[in-house]
């Protein structure tokens, strides 16, 4: 993304593909979707340097979309193939789409050692928590006790938090939003954008087919303001219709507090940091969840570090100024030879 | 089965008393008293073994080395255990090499030993039975502790129970003789302890009239930053030399006929080594960055190590998780526009089946290196296998046709790899290429081939949108290949079946047939690209050998031995196996009798039986080890 | 390429001509005045078409339940956009449901429909070629706007412009029928749209003389929750019954003549729910408890939903991360002494290939089911195929052999699903066992067995310490049952090839011969279980054809009109696939030619030439599609 | 491991199998290896009822010295092989010894999946921080920069901390202990057999052919006590020789302390809570590396929650109690019939 060639001007018209988008009406992929289509013409990068690559899920459907190069691969897999398309192409801009089965189920492997390596990758993955295009069994993100089609008397496994995988496979940039709020989505595929290394964002995503409502308890618009906490750098943990609940820590335990008109409590309150030199902050939020605290929204940690391809590219520089260019004859002849005749 | 056992023994007894007739060692016996002569021989097989820790690896390739010089060819078989460092003293921690070599052009490792150097009970335990009637076995006794016995499993010293009167054996201390030549090195006890093996060197090299001065330098720039270890080196190196020079010791000295090897600059190389070079070479060719995707496995692991050594050429090699994220991230570069490949063995090609269907789909350029190992599942890892080639074929869900090539020798992989990356740039396909065990590991002098005189490979990535459609096909029935970045011609691709010409989904029934019907043309076309088939011996009559892959030494010369024996029979080795050369079913019909020798239970002999409907005689082994010259040789004799 | 695709195009031409000169509805073209007489018919194609949202996959499997219960052999296709919910109006958005009905043994759906329900434009466009020439077609006119004719792709409205002018056209307004039915309903207009459905299901009912009283109840109860709904649905469907009744609307009604079923008590069955059923069935007369281990993927998950809702059995459902966690949760449960179950397509399956390897070496039961569909990669996830034979067999590394089955017929997935339990517990060993996407989704009804006639599968986990060797083998080459939990038996398992008898880890070349060779003598050895082949038709002659899997209806069915054409040729259908019925090669010799219909590209013909070096003619169809019964009846004419 | 028969007095002896160990002499795996066939005769578990299930490394080796049930599986595979052991037979006591490659490079989603589940099963993973079977190559868990055979020129991946990983896979308990410190060693292996449900082990193990002293900086008698920091529940934060060194908290940063002899600020360190209800802590933690920080050794975290095992037996009863046992005349007799003749 960095080497860019003369700016162009382009539209929201000229990354959408001619083939009919085909989610169900209502999906929640169609937000996504038209906010990073208005958002590639504002990035500055050539369209033809786009690479979208997805596995395979409703959601992985996402390249078909875009009139950008595309791999609609097979299932859990993106990450691995972006990943080698990345380390060859240094000048490209790669994008994952994927969904928490894709991603988080069969793809659970490349996903972590994406997250470790930093190669420098968007992974948008829109949790719907559910298989969708499988017609509705529970995924590694479903709520525990969930009845789906595979689990009829109820799910007995713990869901993951993406969040918290992602942190804890180490990843560099790690964010949350949610399909329905436009701008927030809008503002953190932004963040997401201009970071350099694996940048992983979660969209919260509803599935209007097979799990109508999963985010209700933070999209709800009568309840959101109380259960939702919007990160911010810099801030306070501040939260509430009235912004009147804060997050202060009792020991290492997260507690809420109200906060009174003169806000004088506020002193105690933990103040994020995305860019924290440890990751425990971003940990520590990545663990709330409702009922007993609000769901952090936005960006829970964003630290530099040098990216896979920057490095490969490295060694390649570091390799021929020490030893100049490879020289096939030269290599062929190496080593014990001896002549004859 | 026990069928099958009882022959392959009758095989086995029937080699051993042909040969040892023919042996050197034997017909001396008698004027073993007389002045030390000098015997001539045509070839002569060797085998040094002892602890995993005794160094012999070494020693065995130094031996090669001095060999190759003076232009004889040769083959080796190293063999070590498969523990990372297995206890001192005990059976399953010996390791061996061996190695032929001769005045004509050699095949194979050799079927028996003319001599044996064991450095300690286990190894003269675990490899005597291979070793030839009459032949020469040197024991270093300064190993024979009853410890040492009793971990081998010996009740007496076999040294001194008459159990070893069928052999020449030589007692020699060489522990001792090592320390006593390294008295005044300063030296501790367990630093002389590791000079052994070339004191052992030293008296193999006079014992085979080599020089060693060539070694001796060798060994100085070897241990130069450890100067100390380099004179001790030289000093047990010498010391064994003149220890062998002293007359009484050897009834004889022996001297293999110098060869007249063909002019040029050799090296010695193993089929790891010369895959690695050959991808390189088609990279440089072609112009195009290789990027190697791969997860460890034994034993392919060491093309992974060559290729990671070369970031100065365009070479990316990517460690991958998985051996699914090392094919994945393959076919990622391939999209990128890089020469896409992956290496693996049977357990990991198993694992990356799923996404060579993707490959195929994408009909994007990329190679899949299959070193070969014992099956099935993690089977017998360090051992030497061919029992891939059906799942290579036939082993993915759909019609999902992908060609197939093997390569016959160490040095053949080099031209394997070249031919399996211009199949694949000029059919936009992916292709796999089979190898094995024994070839990987095994090392031979390879002539080095003048880089003008190799293969062009010439690529174009297309950037014209012009009426761009990325399924259109150029007369190889190939897509172009466009580079992400190549502005006005964006286009998806993916593993639902797609439209003929635009690539988009297509879910339309005749639109399917037609892509399975072209994806089947096309790698059916690549037959085109084959040249004409050689057969060596006679072009019709009784018998034809065919083979594929690294049995090609071992028929190569069973077939030559076969010959000398009045017997004049036919060899056709296989490189390309899916699609199969167009001229081979006539070639079928020319011979009587069609032997098809593999390390497996029959897998080619499918191929070929539903293919050409033709009847053939299977010669099949699957025991880790490659056949004998004898065991093909006899099959040859019966059926002839 | 070209060729092939002509002489398909060409088959089904002819098809339709003649098949629908043998059409009822043709015949009767010119007695349409005459006072409404009833037709009757041996058997009836019907398809409901519309669009996903519009029920047709309900109203097709209530039609097809009304005529069971009249004792009628049916056989169902229902065939839906991969798409969850495609946009309204859209061509790739229609949903079908065919049924075939008759007299006698019905083995299809049907080629071509005699009569189309299409409830709005979308789906006539894509669903009129195939009708029948003359065929009856009944359009929802309240569907045909502007707006769904623009979307569906129609210039003019071809319900006006004359070009329905080759059928029996029927214009209804179902959608303001329903509306005006449930004026008083209190229903919102969405809900009076959802409705339409029953109101064509009356309709055609009338039309089909079938009585409604059944089906009104039906709906009571599967609205019990909502009354209004209920009610609302059932004053639908009597009033498209009352609307068909109309005298003036139908030229006649159609009776299909009444069936002479075997006596018993039936139910609808698909292939998944066959194969689920029958997996329990084995485990309960097995007395072991089922054990599935799963990943969801089309067209396999509904086996995993009907196990998962049957916890009150002894079956454990566990929905793993992905496939390969889903065969080696299997293998894990299979070591405990649980019955091993995995299930799966395509790709899930080139997933599990490294983990099979592993399950042959452990000699534990398990079954593997393939529910194929079209490849290769994701290739067409909805679609049937039968082109992952070859992967079954041949698809791992290593010598790797492992018993494979076919279903022929959605109701034999239960008997298949118990005679591969039935061979993994007598031989320990995985078993494969395929299925398609066709009889996977396809309902028929199905004769319930009686519980005491099911196979007996006897399993007994060894638990007597004395003498025990982990590897010893019984008469079958089957070893012992171990359960972790028996005393005195401890003992390691593992992927590296092992001793014959201890299972400990073994290098020795012989003992990986003849380990190699006895598990290939084990599973060669499944074929004496494999009943002598029940050949149709005549024992020998002109023609025989061989086929395998989901072509069996068609095939069979052809095989009938042929001999009503005074063409006696032969049907052999395989269950068993490796190994061979051993009486096979035997019959081939009987016949002057053996035809091979599959839909891939020649998969069991290649098994066949190499087994019996026996040319065959190949009928391959790749279009995921079943073939069409005249396809294969037209190769039978041409080669009888 | 519940339901045990009458107690069996075994010794260490009962444990070792016949066949000679072939780990290189000097490698960190013995001392596992004796630590465990020390462990499992005080358990109270009759022998037969243990099952050992690795994949494949040097430290897969492992099932085949232990005289118990036991399957040296696939590269791996051994968490989804041992899960499925284990949900069927409840009643076994199911280990896992694995590497750090055969868990976290091509088993690293089973092994997400693993703790997410919280399948009673003991997770013994024996870190090398290389491949050791296949001869040296750079694993998930080696250094940033490491030089090995794949990595002439240095590795450029940034290294998994595994009980980073575990937690945020979500595990239930998670500790470390390294190879050296038999007592340590065999304390903390004690603690994972008793807990219920997934327990994961991160031994820090020294191969001494292709990695020796990869863990120096905390087995270097002479610096150790500087640099390992020893977790004791409801203890603060305190290490060093005179353990005159604490950590406490900045905000949410680290920060170490000197402690003067009174150790009155004492107060203000950070104090361990293996079961604070919110991971922060554990994770927290797991993020300390050398030089900055001491590299904790101990139990991180250990929580209860119903196992998969236990809750998928409970499914079965549920389901019986409501349904009956299942009858299979009436199963295949279910649903719509109909009656002919
Ligand atoms: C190897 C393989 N296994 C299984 C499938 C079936 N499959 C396709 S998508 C999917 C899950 C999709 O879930 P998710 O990633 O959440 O995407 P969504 O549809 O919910 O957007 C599954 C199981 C497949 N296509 N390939
Ligand atoms: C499918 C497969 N891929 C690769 C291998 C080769 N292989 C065996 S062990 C191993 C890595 C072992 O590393 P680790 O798990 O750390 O074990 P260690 O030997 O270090 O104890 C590899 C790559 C294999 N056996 N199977
Ligand atoms: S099934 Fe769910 S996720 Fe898939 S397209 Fe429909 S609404 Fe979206
Ligand atoms: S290689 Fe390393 S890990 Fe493997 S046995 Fe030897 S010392 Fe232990
Ligand atoms: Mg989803
Ligand atoms: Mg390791």
């Amino acid at each position: 993304m960095n080497d860019m060639t003369l700016p162009v001007t382009l539209t929201k018209k000229d990354f959408e593909s001619n083939q009919d988008v085909r989610w169900c009406p209502g999906c929640g992929d169609y937000a996504v979707l038209a906010q990073i289509q208005k958002l590639l013409p504002t990035l500055g990068i050539p369209k033809e340097n786009f690479a979208f690559i997805s596995g395979i899920g409703c959601s992985s459907r996402f390249p078909y979309y875009m009139d950008t190069y595309g791999m609609h691969s097979i299932h859990g897999r993106a990450p691995a193939i972006a990943s080698g398309l990345k380390v060859a192409r240094p000048d490209l801009s790669v994008w994952i789409v994927t969904g928490d089965g894709d991603a988080l189920a069969i793809g659970g492997n490349h996903f972590i050692h994406a997250m470790r390596r930093n190669v420098d990758l968007k992974v948008i993955l829109l949790n719907n928590r559910i298989y969708g295009l499988t017609k509705g069994q529970y995924s590694p993100t479903s709520e525990f006790g969930k009845k789906t089609k595979s689990t009829p008397l109820g799910s007995i496994d713990r869901p993951f938090s993406p969040v918290s995988l992602a942190l804890g496979a180490g990843a560099t940039f790690v964010a949350r939003t949610v399909d329905g709020d436009l701008q927030h989505l809008a503002s953190v595929l932004a963040r997401a954008a201009a970071h350099k290394g694996t940048a992983f964002v979660e969209v919260l995503q509803n599935c209007i087919v097979f799990n109508d409502g999963a985010h209700a308890a933070i999209t709800d618009k009568a309840t959101r303001d109380d259960t939702r906490l919007l990160l911010e750098h810099g801030k306070p943990l501040v939260f509430g219709k009235n912004r009147d609940k804060g997050v202060r820590l009792r020991g290492m335990e997260p507690e809420i507090v109200a906060l009174d008109a003169d806000g004088a409590d506020r002193q105690q309150l933990v103040v994020h940091d995305e860019s924290a030199t440890h990751a425990g902050l971003a940990f520590f939020l990545s663990q709330f969840d409702t009922p007993d605290l609000p769901v952090p929204l936005g960006v829970f940690r964003s630290v530099n570090a040098p990216t896979c391809d920057e490095l490969n590219a490295q060694l390649h520089d570091g390799a021929r100024a020490a030893k100049g260019r490879g020289d096939l004859a030269g290599l062929l002849n190496s080593g014990d030879t001896w002549t004859i005749g | 089965m026990t069928a099958f056992e009882q022959t392959s023994e009758a095989v086995l007894e029937n080699s051993v008393q042909r040969e040892s007739a023919a042996d050197p060692a034997l017909a001396r016996g008698s004027e073993a008293a007389a002045p030390r002569p000098v015997e001539e021989l045509d070839s002569v097989v060797i085998r040094f073994v002892g602890d995993s820790g005794d160094g012999m690896q070494l020693t065995g390739s130094e031996f090669s080395k001095a060999v190759a010089k003076a232009g004889h060819g040769f083959a080796t078989h190293p063999d070590y255990p498969s523990e990372i460092r297995a206890p001192t003293g005990t059976l399953f921690g010996v390791s061996g090499y061996q190695i032929q070599y001769g005045a004509r052009e050699v095949f194979t490792s050799g079927d028996a030993p003319d001599a044996l150097v064991a450095m300690n009970p286990a190894a003269l335990k675990t490899n005597l039975p291979d070793v030839k009637h009459g032949g020469i076995v040197i024991a270093n006794t300064g190993a024979f502790s009853d410890g040492n016995l009793a971990k081998a499993g010996y009740a007496a010293n076999p040294l001194d129970d008459g159990s070893l009167d069928g052999y020449r054996l030589f007692k020699i201390d060489i522990s001792a003789l090592t320390a006593a030549a390294l008295r005044d090195s300063g030296l501790s006890k367990k630093e002389v302890g590791r000079c052994k093996n070339y004191f052992a060197l030293g008296l193999m090299l006079c014992l085979y009239g080599r020089p060693f001065d060539n070694e001796i330098d060798e060994i100085r720039d070897k241990f130069a930053k450890k100067p100390e270890f380099a004179e001790a080196n030289v000093t047990a190196l010498r010391a064994g030399h003149a220890y062998a020079d002293a007359a009484e010791i050897f009834a004889a000295t022996y001297q293999v006929r110098e060869a007249a090897a063909r002019p040029g600059t050799y090296r010695s190389i193993t089929g790891n080594q010369a895959a690695a070079l050959g991808f390189v070479a088609a990279s440089e060719t072609a112009g195009v960055p290789l990027f190697l995707g791969s997860y460890p496995i034994t034993p392919a692991t060491d093309i992974l190590h060559e290729l990671s050594a070369l970031k100065h050429f365009d070479v990316t090699t990517f460690q991958a998780e998985d051996e699914i994220a090392g094919i994945c991230s393959t076919i990622g570069a391939a999209y990128g526009g890089a020469l896409g490949l992956t290496t693996t063995s049977g357990p990991g090609m198993a694992l990356k089946t799923e996404a060579m269907g993707l490959a195929v789909m994408l009909e994007l350029p990329m190679v899949i290196v299959n070193v070969q190992r014992g099956g099935p599942s993690t089977g017998l890892p360090t051992k030497i296998e061919q029992s891939d080639l059906l799942q290579a074929v036939y082993g993915r869900n759909g019609e999902c046709p992908i060609p197939v090539i093997a390569a016959k020798s160490p040095s053949d992989c080099f031209d394997c790899a070249i031919e399996a990356v211009r199949l694949a740039v000029k059919y936009m396909t992916p292709v796999i290429l089979l190898t094995d065990g024994g070839i990987a590991n095994a090392a031979e002098p390879w002539r080095i081939p003048d880089v003008a005189s190799l293969p062009k490979i010439d690529v174009t990535y297309r950037t014209d949108p012009q009426g761009f459609q990325p399924y259109a096909r150029d007369e190889n029935l190939a897509r172009a290949w466009v580079r992400p970045g190549t502005p006005g011609m964006e286009h998806r691709v993916g593993g639902l079946e797609k439209d003929f010409l635009t690539g988009n989904i297509s879910h339309d029934p005749n639109n399917h047939q037609r892509m399975v019907d072209v994806r089947a043309a096309k790698v059916a076309g690549t037959a085109k690209d084959i040249p004409p088939s050689k057969v060596e011996g006679p072009a019709q009559g009784e018998l034809l050998v065919v083979g594929w892959g690294s049995t090609y030494g071992t028929i190569a010369q069973a077939r030559e031995q076969a010959a000398a024996q009045g017997r004049p029979v036919a060899h056709l080795h296989l490189r390309h196996l899916n699609p199969l050369p167009p001229d081979l079913g006539d070639i079928l019909t020319r011979y009587k009798t069609v032997l098809v020798p593999e390390l497996n239970m029959g897998q080619l002999t499918k191929l070929l039986r539903e293919q050409f409907l033709r009847d053939v005689v299977p010669l099949n082994k699957v025991q880790g080890k490659p056949f004998k010259v004898a065991e093909v040789l006899d099959r040859i004799l019966e059926l002839s």
